[in-house]
């Protein structure tokens, strides 16, 4: 029998981006869902501490950091588990290409439905917040660098746990504390550069945690979502 | 290459083997313990700046050392139960898990119960607490998505990445704390810092560590070989031995 | 489950996987994809190790589990092509390959609007185009009707004739010549 | 000896009480986790054992069903536990 023209990882990667961006627009409550979390976290600060706008300064990183994390970890869900309900996942992993190429489209894909939009509308909490005016361009550098790391990391503890019945929660508990770097240094470069001084030292580290999170991730993912489907 | 491994990896030779090595490790600990634990709260002397509180030291300290010891044990397992597919490697992490979770917990504990004194409050956001307080999570979430899966294979391999992907973001995570601790010192007052200790604190101290250890070793030991009958309950070696135990 | 299976399976082999419920039907076939991890044994896929070479496995394979893969949220033609792209396939004769199943008229329609008989026919579509020699195919013929099951068995034949071969699970008796089929036992004991 | 006194000794130079609930507590955590060890691997065993019961019952109801009908359906019964090897070989 003929040898079936296997597609080039740059086409199997297309693909599965193509695809999953059109499902993700098809349904769109699971990108407006998880913006509105975020939206409305934030919001819910001032009302909790107080509308005195220097201390809402004084905390504003850290809130919009923190709700960023939140909502990523509410949206990570819809990484896997359809696909693992439906049966697409083990058609993927049953493709002759390497596993962790499809996990890393799956994986932009989501980032591009969840975090991109979330880089977007934080300019606009930041100024609900009086963020310090210096801070705007950390906080969006901070975000654009960090929350594709919240999306990597996420995807493991959603490949560990696709399989099982009640995940969701187990899925905070693994996931979280994975996020505590990112939180130290993104939440420090936006106080730092409030101060007016340069935070590039930050920023760096954050991106060396990008490359080795975007290098490593997709192999852990792919392992995992082995161990899923078995 | 792994030729000389062969017959640990039997799971009947390791079951007896290690079965022979508890009542060594038992005796040991329950030496070093009794020795180390006396000489530490009695006749060690107290430290100049911290006085007697200075005792919680003798345990505060082991137990993060082996609390972190331990993690790196699972890691090492749990690499070498995916590269190498030693089923038996899965079945001592999953044995070492809990045990480090409580080691966490004391060190913890102790490390607040000595913050008291010597700050005034039972919690401060300290570099080696906080980062003992998230190896504690970390442990909590492997123990969990251990107890998630029914087959303990799977379980043991799921466990094993995330066992992995903790230990790559440990250092990382320890080092992001100090850093994020250092830029918001104010609050501290004095550290829980290992001051440069005299022979006479060094002894009792060796005494305790050691004493710990061992004690680790006999209830891994104990743990382990209870994974090892629960994952080969279907074999014969395994029937007949509890066949001869209930008899 | 099931122990102590040694068989070979060559190319032109039609074979009925049997067994009662709980017998371990559909994890012997996903051991044989390379979806689970057998607990002692190997599969070995012209004398290699399907671990060892999963890709140049996989390219041999075509694998349908009891899922039949379709999302909701495409059409029925998307789904299609999504899956034939995914293996390597040629999309441009969905549409064609659409109208063998039955699903003419069907092609924009969303997926989710379409019935469980009609998800398992866009999964098994695929087949009509597959150039894989190997077919694992677990219960193909759930909430399939009469005339679609004898289609598929026509093309089970002519694919076993074409020197690859199908491995698959039914409740249902097979129509075909018991000299092509090929039967794997599987007997469930309690001890 | 670095107390005067037994009272002294339990003051701990006025820090008695945390002293005390660091070891008091890490005792029991200690001794805590070596019952629930033990405990573990009593309930597996005997777990193990009542399997294994069951399994007799079962392999002794499938020789009388043996003996009462002449055809020996469930051959099985007879078969010995093996190390399986689930091998198949596909060309």
């Amino acid at each position: 029998m003929p040898e079936q023209n296997p597609l080039s990882y740059r086409a199997a990667f297309n693909l599965i981006i193509k695809r999953d961006l059109k499902i993700a627009f098809r349904h769109s409550d699971d990108i407006v869902n998880p913006l509105l979390f975020f939206i409305i976290v934030v919001t819910l600060f001032p009302l909790g501490i107080g509308p005195e706008s220097t201390t809402l300064a004084r905390i504003a990183p850290g809130i919009i950091w923190v709700a960023a994390l939140l909502s990523t970890l509410l949206s990570l869900d819809r990484l896997f588990k359809s696909d693992h309900g439906d049966g697409s996942l083990e058609q993927m992993l049953l493709s002759p290409h390497p596993v962790f190429i499809l996990v890393l489209a799956k994986i932009i894909a989501h980032w591009l439905v969840t975090g991109l939009p979330l880089i977007f509308i934080a300019p606009l909490l930041a100024v609900l917040l009086h963020l310090n005016e210096n801070s705007y361009g950390a906080l969006m550098l901070t975000l654009a660098l960090g929350t594709p790391i919240l999306s990597l990391l996420g995807a493991i503890g959603v490949a560990l746990t696709v399989g099982i019945k009640k995940g969701g929660v187990l899925l905070s508990l693994l996931v979280l504390p994975l996020y505590i770097p990112v939180l130290i240094f993104a939440t420090s470069a936006i106080d730092t550069a409030a101060m007016n001084l340069p935070y590039s030292g930050q920023l760096a580290i954050i991106a060396a945690l990008f490359f080795g999170s975007l290098t490593l991730a997709p192999f852990a993912v792919s392992a995992a979502l082995k161990v899923s489907t078995n | 290459m792994w030729k000389w491994l062969h017959p640990y990896a039997n799971p009947e030779v390791t079951y007896h083997f290690t079965g022979k090595l508890i009542p060594w490790f038992k005796y040991l600990s329950l030496a070093l313990l009794s020795v180390g634990l006396v000489w530490a709260l009695a006749f060690a002397p107290a430290d100049y700046q911290q006085g007697d509180s200075f005792r919680i030291f003798y345990i505060h300290v082991p137990a993060a050392s082996l609390s972190m010891g331990i993690y790196f044990g699972m890691a090492i397992a749990a690499f070498s139960s995916l590269v190498w597919q030693l089923k038996l490697a899965d079945a001592s992490a999953a044995a070492m898990a809990p045990v480090g979770a409580v080691f966490t917990a004391i060190a913890l504990f102790t490390g607040a119960a000595w913050g008291k004194p010597m700050w005034g409050t039972w919690w401060v956001w300290d570099a080696r607490l906080t980062s003992e307080l998230i190896l504690l999570f970390l442990y909590l979430g492997v123990i969990a998505l251990h107890n998630a899966f029914e087959d303990k294979n799977l379980a043991g391999k799921a466990a094993g990445i995330l066992t992995l992907v903790g230990v790559i973001n440990l250092p990382i995570i320890k080092y992001s704390v100090e850093w994020w601790n250092t830029l918001h010192q104010g609050s501290t007052v004095s550290k829980l810092g290992k001051p440069s200790m005299s022979l006479d604190m060094l002894w009792p101290f060796l005494f305790t560590f050691f004493g710990f250890a061992f004690l680790v070793a006999v209830i891994v030991c104990i743990r382990f070989r209870t994974e090892i009958l629960a994952r080969n309950s279907m074999r014969p070696w395994v029937k007949s031995l509890v066949l001869a135990e209930s008899k | 489950m099931f122990e102590q299976l040694n068989t070979e399976i060559q190319a032109g082999d039609i074979v009925q996987v049997e067994g009662p419920n709980g017998a371990g039907k559909t994890s012997l076939l996903r051991i044989l994809a390379g979806l689970s991890m057998p607990f002692e044994g190997k599969v070995l896929f012209k004398n290699q190790s399907i671990t060892a070479n999963r890709e140049g496995f996989h390219q041999n394979l075509l694998y349908l589990g009891h899922l039949p893969g379709v999302k909701g949220e495409m059409t029925a033609q998307e789904n299609l092509e999504f899956n034939l792209e995914l293996h390597g396939l040629n999309k441009d004769d969905a549409e064609q390959t659409l109208e063998k199943v039955n699903l003419l008229g069907f092609e924009d329609a969303l997926a989710s609007h379409l019935s469980a008989g009609q998800h398992r026919r866009i999964a098994l579509a695929k087949l009509w185009q597959s150039q894989a020699p190997i077919w694992i195919l677990d219960e193909p013929f759930t909430a399939i009707d009469k005339l679609g099951v004898k289609k598929l068995e026509q093309l089970f034949v002519e694919h076993a004739a074409k020197g690859g071969c199908v491995i698959l699970t039914t409740h249902q008796d097979l129509s075909l010549d018991p000299e092509l089929v090929k039967k794997i036992t599987l007997t469930y004991r309690f001890y | 000896m670095q107390f005067d006194s037994i009272s002294a000794f339990f003051a701990m130079g006025g820090y008695g009480f945390y002293v005390w609930l660091s070891y008091g507590v890490s005792a029991l955590l200690l001794v805590l986790l070596v019952i629930n060890s033990k405990l573990r691997n009593k309930t597996i065993k005997k777990h193990i054992a009542q399997k294994q019961k069951r399994e007799q019952k079962l392999r002794q109801a499938a020789k009388q069903q043996a003996q009462d009908t002449t055809k020996n359906i469930d051959q099985s019964s007879e078969k010995t536990h093996q190390d399986s090897d689930a091998k198949e070989v596909l060309s």
